[in-house]
């Protein structure tokens, strides 16, 4: 079945078989192999792509056919212009990751998360990324980058600066 | 609260909170992992598993397997047999394994055979179509059944029995006669359930024979790539030379990617029938089910003790379920691994330990999950048998300890069970501990919850760790001694590469290697780059597992660092103008004696070794050091849990947790602290939900992650930590490692608190995993009782 | 993991996806958010052969409230429940089920007609709509039926969804005034079927009687239940500490749960009762009562 | 994962029309719910594909079932072993027949065990279609006898 898919702002035509895995397709056609796959029950969220950016889905749990027509991202379009997206910035920053298999699908469960609330607390940061699976940090970095990002993304981008005081 | 650990004193590199210099590439999506990659014209492996745990294969029938559309190729047992690899050695040496099923299965999922496909969908689809003819047999899915020998598992063993094999360390007669003269005697069967370490990358490779060449590349996730190389040569007769083991990016180890499993074996075969590249990569199932499990261990505890509280005599003796084959990864001379660290912080005059293994219809396995071999099971046996003995006392749990505890100036302390525990401050880090946490506060506020019926428990373990493995003079596996190695080359500009025999899982040796070294040559970390993984490149070493990487590698980059200042030295000297003897090594830079201002830096040094090396002396500026460890180290800590018990539904809170470990002199505390809050979190898990656990019918039912229960961030508690730093006096930096010292300590802190919790109802011990039911049916029992 | 292979068909309307059912029959299955049906496909548990994927049909994307009914459209995802706000404040039986439905990322794919046409036995949807008294609205060749959840749910997955026709809709009433609901789960970790749970409603009159009551319980039998004997109980009482207990003892008496890894008999049956006491006790406090503890 | 059930069957028929009609494999065969195919191999054995339908679940599980009658004509064992989606399923069951005034009583009860990765996702859809299987062909021995006229069988 041909469909075209936008990944990470690019269009893409391909011919899939419908049983073809959402992540697979990201992975092996796309070469984007950001997005891994580490269970077969939609459980571990190491495959969190986002749809039509605010819709954090386990890529695992869909077909490629699903995502014609659809906007999507992963990992590899979080970053802008060279530079971080504060989510990256923030895991890096607080140690929020070691092995880094699921980093991808928590980074982008977050930037569905960050997408819907602007200030989430801990408790609803630890609620939002309880789909995801993570057996090195524990977590708590995790849970402080979220913040960290959601702090950073949300200030005042322009906040007025105080006057230079003339000497 | 939780309190961050500090370097004790300002240092250049180590100590240092550096961010770590792997993660750009993972927070980008650009990690490189066994599944990322990709060969061209590379076929798929899929595997057959057996439905059941015991039985005859009387007939694989390939036809319609073959007959699917993709399939290249179907192997079985038969067929591995015609190149002599049907059966392989198990890790330590004792026992052999199959591949694939030859004549019988033994544990369900047991692998009968694998499909080549061009796609993985084929493969699959291949898998399905294997038809297997079976004759159940019955199983034996019980260690003390196994025992009786009423069915034996291994008719392809000289010994008719299911024994594996005993194992004994201490003094029986002084030990049962110390036990029988104390005022005091506790005695508990205590069960640590057989779990699983599942990292969430699944295990994976890709075999690539090059027919032009004759050479093998092995792309494996392996924790221990050189020992996976020797032990491919040695099975195949492929010579050494010819056989290139890459270990890519490593989704987390915890001990399931040491062993060598049937996927490799049969991908490597594919590939050298075929002379095309052939990839294989587990599912969670197989992953769960065929792959290294942990831990089973069935121990009873004895501990006697005088009226007041002063501990006399420990014994256990336990029984272990090891599964179908002897697989359990432990050095060769230690079959029973460390498991003699079972006196643990406590300085009893009589210990005596034995133990008897057994073959079951279960998966084999026995690996060191975030454990240095069998640590976990002897920690929370004592750790737990202290909690009883407490109970027994009516004392203070902490007392308890602190009366014991082996004192600071007994180290080197030679343990009863024969061990020379390096350095530790027991006394020092647990009050620390009690003062961090409040433990008055908290005992009284539990006085007071139990007056109103509410049942609190304040949990304690304070744990002691043997890691490092090993000196050679008692650590090798199937021969091969268990040092390791770094390899240093600086560049003519000062930046270097640095190569390890160990093989980071997300430990962020990137970073903390290049600290160690940066600290000893006066380099800037970020421009040491660490290369681990490549048999090609890097020196032999025996990998990473067992909390062994800083005990050994981590001395050896700080040794190989030393060679190369002392080669430095001359270099300096002769920019210097200076006598060999007049330069000394101050602050990061090479001085002349007595002239502190005229200096010169390694990156001045390195640019001449190159472009202006002193007379008569080697061009370049590197080094390889080999270590072989004088000890072990001995890392320790206590923590302490605050839990409190929902008595109508079994529901454990987790109210506050704190650990404060001893590592000795920390690399990177970032690091450390991350290490400590992963580790704590599968203790937490262990404690609390996770088991794989076979049915009376040999089913294991645990065979993914909806049934294997890996917490998420709303069941994990919150982790307090902090820290004391003994260094270990034998090592060159004074570092123990800390890894795994999380995963040993917690599970008894977590199961103490429990247990202290529901001291009222007069429960003294429920098995792990502490579920719902347990708990509850635990209330249930004591109200009616 | 796998899936066998399937035909796809991306269906634009109701009337489209009747016609693809007509036309494949048993063998089509209906893809809405997948989040059962794909892992069961992965392990070729299940292997339709045709596929009609209804996520295109933008129109069945709604939550609306009209005419005392919230009317949740067979796309409408949990996740789009999770963050109504008006659900918190009016319908808190349906914000405390779409928070703990199998787990975050999942409710964001998962739908409520999905869940309850899928009516596994530990689900938690059908047990809340018991409670609720909701109706699902099936479309088939012969037209619209409207069906209520009591009738819906015919055996462990298995409904009153005939072959050929599909949920497009569930409808609950719109709570009256002095009611309060309690959604309790009792699971094992985040994204586990329940162990255990239970659904309660409960509408005070003028008097503090309690004017009416819906009380349900899953994971206890082969599909989710509505606890009769537990509202015939309830409805005209003052609620009491001993009323709640006597709803929660006919909890546990209806409870007829299969022993798995989750638990055994003994331990559901016990739970159901504790968690229908919790459900009642947290709805009667939120509507003043006291003295229930 | 063992799973058991068990029922009773009132039927309108003597003990001996009973008796012979469970003997048969053919008749038995007949009574499986959703069979697609079956096959007699002898006297006390048949072969049968089944088709499963629960929820999402669709596929094929093949029977092959061993007829054990007790002498006396009064207890008769079933095995039943099979398999499907890489799993097997061994059911063993046992049918006690007595007469209480004027019908023939079956008292059934059978033990499952599941093995295989059925055994371990699919619990609660298969425990549910064992159940339908075993106890719709017990219903359907006695709906086909009731109906069959008298002395016939």
């Amino acid at each position: 079945m041909n469909i075209t898919v936008t990944v990470n702002g690019k269009r893409y035509q391909r011919d899939v078989e419908p049983r073809t895995l959402l992540a697979y397709f990201l992975r092996e056609s796309l070469g984007l192999t950001g997005t891994h796959v580490g269970c077969d029950t939609s459980s571990c969220g190491c495959c969190v792509v986002v749809f039509d950016g605010d819709r954090a889905v386990k890529s695992c749990t869909a077909f490629a056919v699903q995502a014609d027509g659809h906007e999507i991202t992963t990992v590899e379009g979080l970053a802008q212009g060279g530079k971080l997206h504060p989510l990256q910035q923030a895991f890096w920053d607080c140690h929020g990751l070691q092995c880094g298999f699921c980093t991808p699908g928590m980074l982008m469960t977050s930037y569905a998360l960050l997408s819907h609330e602007t200030n989430p607390d801990e408790a609803q940061i630890r609620e939002a990324l309880a789909g995801n699976l993570c057996r090195c940090t524990g977590y708590q970095n995790i849970v402080k980058a979220v913040q960290q990002a959601a702090g950073e993304m949300h200030a005042p981008a322009s906040a007025p600066q105080p006057e230079p005081v003339a000497s | 609260m939780s309190t961050t650990i500090e370097p004790e004193a300002e240092k250049h590199a180590m100590g240092v909170r550096m961010k770590r210099k792997e993660d750009p590439r993972f927070i980008q999506g650009r990690g490189r992992y066994l599944d990322d990659i990709v060969l061209p014209g590379m076929l798929y492996l899929a595997l057959v598993h057996s439905p059941y745990p015991h039985a005859k294969i009387v007939k694989i029938d390939k036809s319609s397997a073959l007959a699917v559309d993709g399939v290249v190729a179907v192997l079985t047992g038969e067929d591995l047999a015609a190149h002599g690899l049907a059966w392989i050695p198990t890790f330590h040496g004792y026992d052999k394994q199959m591949v694939l099923c030859v004549g019988k299965a033994l544990y369900q999922y047991q692998e009968v055979a694998g499909v080549i496909a061009t796609s993985r969908e084929a493969a699959v689809d291949g898998a399905e179509l294997v038809d297997v003819e079976y004759d159940p047999l019955d199983p034996v899915v019980d260690p003390f059944a196994a025992r009786e020998d009423k069915i034996i598992l291994r008719d392809d063993r000289e010994n008719k029995t299911n024994h594996i094999y005993h194992w004994e360390v201490g003094k029986r007669a002084e030990t049962d006669a110390a036990l029988a003269a104390s005022d005091v005697h506790v005695k508990e069967r205590i069960v640590f359930q057989r779990c699983h370490p599942a990292p969430l990358e699944p295990c994976g490779a890709i075999a690539d024979m090059n027919p032009a060449t004759g050479r093998l590349t092995l792309y494996m996730t392996s924790q221990a790539p050189h020992a996976h190389r020797t032990v491919v040569s040695l099975v195949t007769g492929i010579p050494e030379d010819k056989i290139h083991v890459v270990s890519p990016d490593i989704g987390g180890g915890f001990g399931n990617k040491v062993p060598v499993y049937a996927g490799y074996v049969v991908a490597a075969a594919a590939s050298v029938v075929l002379g095309i590249p052939v990839k294989w990569v587990e599912t969670r199932t197989e992953n769960l089910t065929c792959t290294g499990f942990a831990r089973d261990y069935h121990m009873d505890v004895e501990i006697g003790a005088s009226k007041d509280g002063a501990v006399t005599a420990l014994k256990v003796t336990t029984v272990a379920d090891h599964g179908a084959f002897d697989a359990a990864a432990d050095p060769t001379k230690y079959p029973a691994g460390l498991f003699g660290i079972v006196t643990g912080s406590y300085d009893f005059a009589n210990a005596f330990t034995e133990l008897d293994a057994y073959f079951t219809n279960k998966a084999p396995g026995g690996i060191a999950y975030r454990c240095s071999f069998r640590v976990t099971e002897a920690s929370f046996a004592i750790e737990r048998g202290m909690e009883l003995l407490a109970r027994k006392l009516n004392m203070d749990p902490a007392e308890l300890r602190l009366k014991n505890f082996v004192k600071k100036e007994q180290f080197p302390y030679p343990s009863p069970l024969g061990f020379v525990y390096d350095s530790g401050d027991y006394h020092m880090t647990l009050r620390k501990a009690l003062d961090m946490i409040g433990y008055d506060d908290l005992r009284k506020e539990q006085a007071e919850k139990r007056a109103r019926g509410e049942l609190m428990g304040i949990g304690i373990s304070t744990f002691t760790e043997a890691v490092g493995a090993g000196p050679s003079k008692h650590f090798d596996i199937m021969g091969i001694k268990m040092f390791d190695s770094a390899e240093i080359r600086v560049h003519p500009t000062g930046s270097a590469i640095l190569r390890a025999g160990t093989k980071s899982q997300g430990q962020g040796h990137e970073t903390t290697w290049a600290q160690i070294a940066a600290e000893e040559l006066g380099l800037d970390p970020q421009n040491i780059m660490v290369e681990e993984g490549d048999t090609d490149t890097a020196p032999y070493g025996l990998g990473t597992y067992a909390s062994r990487s800083t005990p050994t590698a981590g001395a050896a980059i700080a040794m190989a660092s030393r060679k190369i200042r002392e080669r430095a030295r001359k270099i300096a000297a002769h920019l210097l103008e200076a006598a060999e003897d007049d330069v000394e090594w101050v602050d990061y830079k090479f001085r002349v004696k007595g002239v502190p201002e005229n200096t010169v830096t390694m990156q001045e040094v390195a640019f001449a070794a190159y472009t202006n090396p002193a007379p008569n002396t080697e061009p370049g500026l590197e080094a390889t050091f080999y270590y072989d460890p004088p000890n072990l180290t001995f890392p320790y800590g206590a923590y302490i849990a605050v839990v409190d018990v929902d008595r109508e539904t079994g529901f454990v809170k987790v109210r506050r947790f704190l650990a404060i470990d001893d590592c000795g002199t920390v690399i990177n505390p970032m690091v450390v602290e991350g290490q400590i809050h992963g580790g704590l979190t599968e203790g937490f898990a262990i404690a609390f939900m996770q088991e794989i656990r076979y049915d009376e019918n040999g089913n294991n039912l645990n065979t993914n992650f909806t049934e294997y229960l890996v917490p998420t961030s709303l069941e994990t508690p919150h982790w307090e930590t902090s820290n004391t730093i003994t260094p270990s006096p034998h090592h060159p930096i004074g570092a123990k490692g800390v890894g795994e010292s999380p995963n040993v300590g917690s599970p008894a802190a977590f199961v103490n608190a429990v247990m202290d919790a529901l001291a009222p109802l007069g429960v003294t011990h429920v098995d792990m995993p502490l579920t719902r039911e347990k708990i509850w049916r635990a209330c249930r029992q004591a109200a009616t009782a | 993991m796998f899936p066998a292979p399937f035909d796809y068909h991306r269906a634009g309307s109701v009337d489209e996806v009747l016609a693809l059912l007509a036309k494949y029959g048993g063998d089509a299955r209906i893809l809405a958010g997948g989040q059962s049906l794909i892992p069961a496909m992965r392990f070729r548990l299940a292997r339709p052969t045709v596929l009609v994927d209804i996520n295109g049909i933008g129109d069945l994307s709604y939550v609306r409230e009209t005419d005392g009914v919230l009317a949740v459209g067979a796309l409408a995802r949990d996740a789009e429940l999770e963050r109504m706000e008006r659900l918190a404040s009016a319908y808190p039986l349906l914000a405390d089920t779409s928070a703990v439905v199998a787990d975050p990322v999942v409710r964001q794919s998962g739908t409520v007609v999905g869940s309850l046409c899928h009516n596994d036995p530990a689900g938690d949807w059908a047990v809340t709509a018991l409670a609720g008294r909701a109706s699902i609205v099936v479309r088939g060749a012969n037209g619209t039926r409207t069906v209520a959840i009591d009738d819906f749910l015919v055996d462990s997955f298995a409904t009153t969804v005939a072959e050929g026709e599909m949920a497009i809709e569930v409808r609950f009433p719109t709570p009256p005034a002095r009611t309060w609901g309690s959604y309790q789960k009792i699971e094992r970790k985040v994204g586990d079927f329940a162990t255990a749970s239970a659904a309660a409603r409960v509408t005070l009159a003028e008097n503090g009687t309690i004017a009416s009551s819906g009380v349900a319980i899953g994971a206890a039998g082969p599909t989710a239940q509505r606890v009769k004997d537990a509202e015939l109980i309830l409805n005209g009482a003052k609620p009491t500490k001993e009323l709640v207990r006597a709803a929660a003892d006919a909890a546990r008496k209806l409870a007829d749960p299969a022993a798995d890894t989750r638990g055994s008999v003994e331990f559901k049956k016990d739970m159901a009762g504790v968690l229908v006491g919790r459900a009642l006790t947290t709805a009667l406090e939120r509507l003043g009562v006291e003295g229930l503890r | 994962m063992n799973l058991e059930y068990s029922g009773r069957e009132r039927i309108a028929a003597g003990r001996e029309t009973v008796w012979a009609f469970i003997n048969d494999p053919a008749k038995i065969a007949g009574c499986m719910p959703d069979v697609i195919e079956s096959h007699v191999v002898d006297e006390h054995t048949f072969d049968a594909v089944v088709q499963v339908a629960v929820g999402p679940v669709r596929g094929k599980f093949k029977f092959h079932v061993v007829l054990i009658p007790q002498p006396g004509g009064e207890h008769m064992d079933l095995k039943i072993s099979g398999g499907g989606f890489g799993s097997v399923v061994d059911l063993v069951a046992g049918a006690d027949i007595s007469v209480q005034s004027d019908s023939t009583v079956l008292d059934w009860k059978g033990t499952a065990t599941m093995r295989g990765p059925l055994a371990a996702v699919g619990g609660r859809v298969l425990d549910a279609q064992a159940k339908r299987v075993i106890t719709t062909t017990f219903a359907n021995v006695k709906a086909q006898l009731n109906s069959a006229p008298a002395g016939a069988a």
